[in-house]
């Protein structure tokens, strides 16, 4: 139960009558990469929006976190609990620069001073690996790479515990897709449990230590990834008649 | 029982008004996410433009109330042009033309009172007489509103929902990228919504025109009349405006009755602000 | 030497009481060509300097009032009203600026009043409003026992606007009425600005008809719009709207609905034969703008010919205080009456022989003047709708 | 921190300081006392308006209930104007607060209608209570300003003028160090990407609710000065003609800047009066200034802040949105 | 033999930031290409001038032998030059339906439409099963087929497909592949541009690389690039990150 750092308990999300998460129910181990695969639509931002609370909490179910359950917690509380994530679709805060974002992520993310957020920021940029000649330029002027990066980097400000990514890979080219691959492992391994939503499946397969698949809103299966791509739902749903 | 009739058919009276007032302000609200907020001064536009070719030029109220709308909508198509088309891609769209059609508001309303002075006018009705509704005394005029308005607006929602022009109006409201990528003429359809939106509004002037005093500043009433109408009434469609229109129509017509007209805007206020705390999209607004 | 002394004038002259606005500028415009062309008072020729207080905003108020006292050529300044408060009053004072001002008589009094001898200066030429507060109760008791109206019983219903005017009015007459053992049937209240639907208060009214309505609301248009609906379904009752039906505007928008309104009016044109220079005036306004004047330029004309009068006396502009003084010493038959002021208030004094309230009716579009009889051009009539 | 901007403000704020001396007499310092005042109202306005992107129409209702307080404060009660102005900042807090309970949670236009149903409300409840507010006749003859025996009138508004100075040299202060901080950097994240601020830890009902408090605040002692300076608390300072002035003045003046909208508060004051004087003309000058916002927002949608930043290309560039790839 | 569609020499950007440097390419008749290269480079951009969403400042832009450059959206889009934006670019507050109905707007579009409606649906029957879901409300995936679906209710005689694939679970890519093969076999020649080269490689003849707003490779099939080849094209020439 101790290394269980988060967990899913039947959550539910309905929209008028889409069930669009259905009663999942899974744990995630501190400290490990779970990756979180299945067909489009089949629930997976909605799983990360409900336990995020962003913008919208389970319709029924129980989401404990640390031990604590936070499903009827306010977002924002929940991202300062440890639970940082990131979204499928770009986001960024057009007018502010890197650093300043940083700032911001440090101050209210992580009650850092500016003092201990200037030097939280040279480390989680260092991380990712983001230029420093690009910290001072306006967000809305960054790559999708960089975007991205800084998405990533804002997150880890608060040395959360969790970190949950929607489809990071999305629109990068090879050589970013393995640095990104680089850049996960080690923002693990420093300390840092993962959360993967991906449908680059290099990228998912190398990384996660278990898999999950959704499929219209349930667990379709759960596992070793390399057992799960073998499973024949999973081809059908998933994968498809590609050869793994 | 007396007095729930005339309350009812003073409901349907405002209702119908409301329902004028803000059908041109939704059709550019619900379609290209513009706010107007030169609506009202173009009711005032098209009221005095009916007024001179009216009484000034002596062609009667027909022909003022057709030049009324034509006029009104003319002078929608250069606002479009001149203050609404060079912020298409404006990041703050909204606030930047909210901003701009205010301007035109107090252009429109000095220019206004520079041209027609300061002294109060009228028109005469389009149709003289009275007529009995459920015993209670309406003039013609107003029944013949009571029936344009939930024409006007009916036509207006099978145009947006139904029509190829209509659901094109609003694709270019949402994004206007995409709009132009399956062929849809962006300039043209704002143009073309706004020239709908500004003739509505110089129709409804020159139609209360007969019913209350054209001033200057008669369009900021009805305005926020409108205002009120569309935005309570939600993003929606034009279909939620209606409703919203009749419904604030008849809940002012009950308020008079019931606190009187002196706490009436009060309460009306009040409850507008209650039923936003409770659906911040609107009553008809999806969630 | 002659130099010239320049007028100034604030009025509001856009925003909705811009119609006022351009008759007061009128006015004063009249006025000072008069004395122009016949040379000027004491050697010195005028110049108008017009301020515009738009919609009465204290800032903008405030801002045209420093415009004209920054100017030292100024000899006085002359309005109608310049803000809803007459908080400027208190600008012009300490800057012994000569301030002639009509409406609003109460916050001037509430204003002067207290230290009146701080206000040399400013002089209003409308008398105290307390006249309309009560002077309608024995003019209509003596209508109904000279016979001249039939009323059916004493019941009087009471309408006003949220506006210090329309409500001090409609307060005072209530008082007045009940006093006399009236009742009072309705007593409503609608806010300030347009009202484009009477029918609710109407038909509360034609449950109960009272023997007399009265609106106190003093806008032309919401008047004529109140006029109408009750036409729609009239009630056997006088009807009596304030100041409105004054207004040439009112006659226009109504027509013959308002044939047998009765109004009265406080400081305002006087227009009997027993009075001519009200004509008078009139015609030099029409013969120079073309337009009819609803008694806001007129008052004007009469403060710039007041403001001269004293001017010819003292002699020199620069010396305001004395020109102030020599104001409040006034004793003038002028277009709305006989002006003297009361130097506890420094309001023009209401009396028959002095500024006298004056009743009249509307009959086939036209203002008769029945009260006080001194002035009286004609008959009341009973309406044609009551029975 | 002593941005270019910066120093371009504190320049202004020494040649203010030294009008007094130039112009002797009160006209001209009135009009800088009101552009002062107007100044301090749209700068703070600005912070909801543009840097959060609240699309709060209600901005004159915390500049009313300043109004409201002074003159309630200093008439009916008796309290010494010195202290009924900051006295203002309060109250103006406490209608904040009460109006943000429904702003927090509304979007974009809907913002629009319930503020401005406030602003209404608030007039009628001034006009309502006429034993207290004076109705619709206002308050009058509200007592003056002293320092000992120094009284603040007949000194040619000397006095006025360097107090509205102070006050408006406080707001842009404190305006500059809360748009500065994490907190206004927050305003902006809030602004633009409201998910991605609450998932990361900011909560964006209490940064609305925070901003519009902030933003009261010196718009309260703005009122409470206007008044005690006026002497005068009438309803008209809801009006509508007041507020299209004051928007204009943060969307001329630059809608991302705190010093755009004093700049323009000055400019419009002034060109505004220079118009009054030209007869014939009360009605085209609103036209000419309408006609220059059109233009000032097609030509620099930054604002007049803009304009000066590009006619002294000094410094640090702005950034704007030049990139080469890689 | 005349190319299908020329662009030639084409500079454009944004404001005053220029994103094509001149840059050149050619599809010959029933023939179809991808462009690959870093992020940032110019290819939407290259796209976006193409369907005239962005005007070029200099060059010209040929289809079907009649010069296009500078002419408004419309008319490219009545001439069958469809443009499959990147992104979530879609209307929003419409139902999945409407917008594919509103979809064959142009005239050359509405003849046909309900059969190409229904190849629409039998393509992606997700959609199919959500007609009156907003698409605001859509998956990312979701949203990818609404706006490949749009783009085939235009009925196009050359479709530029802008990332197709982005977001789209590996079943649904291989799909979408397979039907993109096949409305390229069905003679509507293609422009893709996506970040995959095998991918890129299985539906068309010749790929360019965009870097800088120009195009420094062209590579044909028989030069197919290994793993380390495309690696070595990202960071070689002159692409850093
Ligand atoms: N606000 C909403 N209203 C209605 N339906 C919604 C809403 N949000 C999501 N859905 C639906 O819920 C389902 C799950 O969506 P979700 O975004 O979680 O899918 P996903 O697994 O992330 O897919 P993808 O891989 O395409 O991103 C989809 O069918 C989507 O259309
Ligand atoms: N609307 C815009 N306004 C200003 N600059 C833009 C705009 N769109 C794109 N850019 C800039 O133009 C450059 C080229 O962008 P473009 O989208 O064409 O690249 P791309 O090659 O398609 O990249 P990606 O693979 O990320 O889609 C980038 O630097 C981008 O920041
Ligand atoms: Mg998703
Ligand atoms: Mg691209």
């Amino acid at each position: 139960m101790n290394d269980t750092i988060l967990e899913v308990v039947d959550a539910s999300k309905h929209f008028a009558g889409l069930k669009a998460v259905n009663g999942v129910s899974f744990g995630v181990t501190r400290g490990e990469i779970l990756g979180i695969a299945g067909p489009n639509g089949s629930g997976k931002s909605t799983l990360f929006n409900l336990i995020t609370g962003v913008p919208f909490g389970p319709t029924s179910g129980e989401i404990r976190f640390q031990g604590q359950r936070i499903d009827r917690w306010p977002a924002h509380r929940i991202a300062r609990a440890g639970l940082a994530r990131t979204f499928q679709k770009d986001a960024e805060f057009p007018d502010l620069t890197a650093d300043e974002t940083l700032l911001i992520c440090g101050t209210y993310n992580g009650q850092l001073g500016r003092v201990a957020a200037r030097t939280r920021s040279d480390e989680v940029l260092g991380l990712v690996g983001f230029a420093d000649t690009r910290r001072g330029i306006p967000s809305r002027n960054l790559s999708v790479y960089e975007k991205k990066q800084l998405m990533i980097a804002s997150g880890l400000m608060s040395r959360p515990a969790v970190l949950m990514l929607d489809e990071p890979a999305s629109g990068l080219t090879k050589p970013e897709i393995e640095s990104l691959d680089r850049l996960l492992v080690a923002v693990n391994a420093s300390g840092v449990t993962v959360l993967l939503i991906e449908h680059v499946l290099s990228l998912l397969l190398s990384i996660s230590q278990r898999l999950i698949v959704l499929n219209q809103g349930s667990v379709l299966a759960q596992g070793n990834p390399a057992e799960v791509v073998r499973n024949e739902a999973v081809i059908t749903a998933y994968l498809g008649g590609r050869k793994q | 029982m007396d007095t729930l009739l005339a309350t009812l058919v003073s409901g349907l009276v405002l209702g119908s008004l409301y329902a004028l007032m803000a059908s041109g302000l939704s059709l550019v609200w619900t379609t290209l996410g513009v706010f107007n907020f030169a609506h009202g001064a173009l009711m005032m536009v098209g009221a005095f433009i009916a007024w001179t070719v009216s009484e000034a030029v002596g062609a009667g109220p027909v022909a003022g109330v057709v030049a009324g709308t034509l006029g009104a909508g003319l002078i929608g198509i250069v606002i479009e042009r001149l203050v609404i088309r060079p912020f298409y891609a404006s990041r703050n769209m909204l606030l930047v033309t909210a901003m701009t059609t205010l301007a035109v508001t107090i252009i429109l309303e000095r220019g206004a009172q520079m041209i027609w002075g300061p002294r109060l006018k009228q028109l005469p009705p389009l149709v003289d007489g009275e007529i009995r509704l459920f015993g209670n005394a309406i003039s013609a005029h107003e029944a013949l509103l009571l029936v344009a308005a939930p024409v006007i607006l009916i036509a207006l929602w099978r145009f947006t929902v139904s029509s190829k022009i209509g659901r094109s109006l609003r694709a270019v409201g949402q994004n206007q990228d995409s709009a132009a990528l399956i062929g849809v003429d962006v300039p043209t359809a704002f143009a073309l919504a706004f020239a709908i939106s500004a003739a509505l509004a110089g129709l409804t002037g020159a139609l209360l025109g007969s019913i209350r005093f054209i001033t200057p500043a008669m369009g900021s009433e009805p305005l926020t009349k409108a205002m009120i109408v569309v935005i309570f009434g939600g993003l929606g469609s034009l279909g939620s405006t209606a409703g919203a229109a009749y419904l604030i129509g008849f809940i002012e017509a009950f308020l008079v009755l019931w606190v009187g007209l002196y706490w009436t805007p009060f309460a009306l206020f009040l409850l507008m602000i209650l039923v936003l705390l409770l659906r911040p999209n609107g009553i008809f607004g999806k969630r | 030497y002659a130099d010239t002394v320049k007028l100034g004038v604030l009025a509001p002259l856009t925003g909705p009481a811009a119609a006022d606005g351009q008759e007061i500028v009128n006015g004063a415009k009249l006025a000072v060509d008069e004395l122009n062309a016949a040379g000027g008072i004491a050697g010195h020729t005028f110049e108008v300097v017009v301020a515009d207080v738009g919609d009465g905003n204290p800032d903008k108020v405030a801002t045209a009032v420093e415009r004209l006292l920054g100017d030292h050529d100024m000899g006085g300044v002359f309005t109608n009203y310049a803000s809803s408060t007459n908080f400027e009053i208190e600008m012009m004072a300490e800057q012994d600026m000569v301030y002639m001002i009509a409406a609003n008589s109460q916050q001037t009094h509430d204003i002067i009043a207290p230290n009146p001898e701080n206000f040399s200066t400013v002089w209003s030429l409308t008398p105290s409003y307390d006249g309309y507060n009560t002077e309608i109760v024995p003019v209509i008791k003596e209508l109904s026992e000279t016979g001249k109206i039939k009323l059916p019983n004493k019941k009087v219903a009471i309408i006003s606007s949220d506006n210090p005017y329309s409500k001090g009015i409609a307060e005072g007459m209530a008082k007045a009425f009940g006093a006399d053992g009236w009742e009072i049937t309705q007593n409503d209240l609608v806010p300030f600005g347009e009202v484009s639907d009477w029918r609710a208060f109407l038909g509360k009214v034609r449950k109960d008809p009272p023997a007399l309505l009265i609106n106190t609301d003093y806008l032309s248009a919401n008047a004529a719009t109140f006029m109408t609906q009750f036409m729609e379904n009239p009630t056997d009752s006088l009807v009596f709207i304030q100041y409105a039906p004054s207004v040439p505007e009112f006659l226009k928008l109504t027509k013959e609905k308002s044939s047998g309104v009765v109004y009265n009016m406080l400081g305002g044109l006087l227009l009997s034969p027993k009075n001519p220079r009200a004509q008078e005036v009139l015609d030099k306004y029409k013969a120079k703008y073309n337009i009819e004047s609803g008694g806001a330029g007129a008052l004007t004309y009469e403060e710039v010919m007041i403001y001269a009068d004293a001017l010819a006396k003292v002699g020199d502009p620069t010396k305001r205080r004395e020109v102030g003084e020599q104001i409040g010493k006034t004793d003038k038959q002028t277009s709305i009456g006989r002006i003297t002021f009361d130097p506890a208030t420094h309001l023009s004094v209401q009396n028959t022989d002095g500024v006298p309230l004056q009743f009249y009716q509307i009959q086939d579009g036209k203002r008769v003047l029945f009260y006080p009889g001194k002035y009286a051009t004609g008959d009341f009539v009973q309406p044609a709708w009551m029975k | 921190m002593m941005t270019r901007n910066n120093l371009l403000l504190l320049a202004l704020f020494v040649v203010l300081a030294f009008v007094p001396q130039i112009f002797t007499d009160g006209y001209v310092r009135h009009l800088f006392i009101i552009a002062f005042i107007y100044a301090i109202i749209a700068s703070n306005w600005n912070l909801s308006l543009g840097h959060c992107g609240i699309f709060n129409f209600g901005h004159m209702t915390f500049f009313g209930i300043g109004v409201y307080t002074a003159a309630i404060l200093t008439k009916t009660a008796g309290v010494n104007p010195w202290l009924a102005i900051p006295a203002c900042a309060v109250t103006a807090a406490i209608s904040a607060v009460i109006m943000a309970a429904p702003v927090a949670r509304l979007k974009g236009i809907y913002v629009v209608l319930v503020t401005f149903a406030v602003n209404q409300l608030m007039v009628q409840l001034v006009l309502s209570q006429a034993d207290l507010t004076g109705g619709a006749k206002g308050l009058v003859r509200l007592p003056f300003l002293t320092i000992g025996d120094y009284s603040f009138i007949r000194d040619y508004k000397l006095g006025y003028y360097y107090l509205a100075l102070v006050l408006l040299g406080l707001s842009t202060a404190f305006l500059i160090l809360v748009a500065g901080s994490p907190f206004g950097k927050s305003l902006k994240a809030v602004r633009d990407a409201e998910d991605y601020a609450t998932a990361r830890g900011i909560s964006v009902a209490r940064t609305r609710i925070s901003v519009l408090v902030l933003s009261a605040i010196f718009t309260g002692i703005a009122g409470g000065f206007y008044t005690v300076y006026l002497r005068v608390a009438s309803p008209e300072v809801f009006g509508f003609g007041t507020m299209s002035l004051v928007l204009s003045m943060v969307l001329i003046g630059g809608i991302n800047s705190v010093l755009g909208p004093v700049i323009a508060a000055l400019a419009l004051t002034f060109a505004s009066e220079a118009m009054a004087g030209i007869g014939g003309f009360e009605d085209a000058r609103y036209i000419v200034i309408a006609v220059a916002m059109i233009l000032v927002l097609r030509l620099a949608p930054g604002g007049l802040i803009q304009i000066l930043e590009r006619l002294a290309p000094t410094g640090q560039k702005p950034a704007t949105p030049t990139r080469s790839p890689a | 033999m005349m190319p299908l569609l020329d662009v030639r020499d084409v500079q454009a950007g944004y404001g005053d930031m220029r994103v094509l440097h001149g840059l050149s390419l050619h599809i010959g008749p029933q023939e179809s290409i991808g462009l690959f290269g870093p992020n940032g480079h110019g290819k939407t951009t290259l796209l976006k001038t193409i369907s005239s969403l962005v005007r070029p400042t200099a060059g010209s832009i040929t289809f079907d032998g009649t010069d296009i450059t500078g002419r408004k959206p419309p008319a490219i889009v009545e001439a069958g030059l469809i443009h499959a934006p990147q992104g979530n670019t879609l209307f929003g507050n419409m139902r999945i339906a409407e917008t594919l109905e509103l979809a064959a707007f142009s005239k050359r579009a509405s003849t046909g439409a309900q059969r190409r409606l229904d190849d629409v649906y039998a393509l992606f029957p997700r959609l199919a099963e959500r007609k009156t879901q907003l698409a605001k409300t859509l998956s990312g995936g979701e949203r990818q087929m609404l706006s490949i679906g749009c783009a085939l209710m235009c009925a196009p005689r050359l479709l530029m497909l802008d990332e197709p694939t982005l977001g789209l679970s590996p079943r649904l890519k291989e799909e979408l592949g397979a039907a993109i093969g096949e409305i390229s076999k069905s003679g509507v020649p293609l422009i893709v541009v996506e970040q995959d080269i095998e991918f890129l490689l299985s539906l068309t003849d010749r790929l360019y690389l965009v870097e800088h707003g120009v195009v420094v490779r062209e590579i044909d099939r028989a030069s197919a690039p290994d793993h380390e080849e495309v690696m070595r094209l990202y960071f070689g020439e002159g692409g850093t990150h």
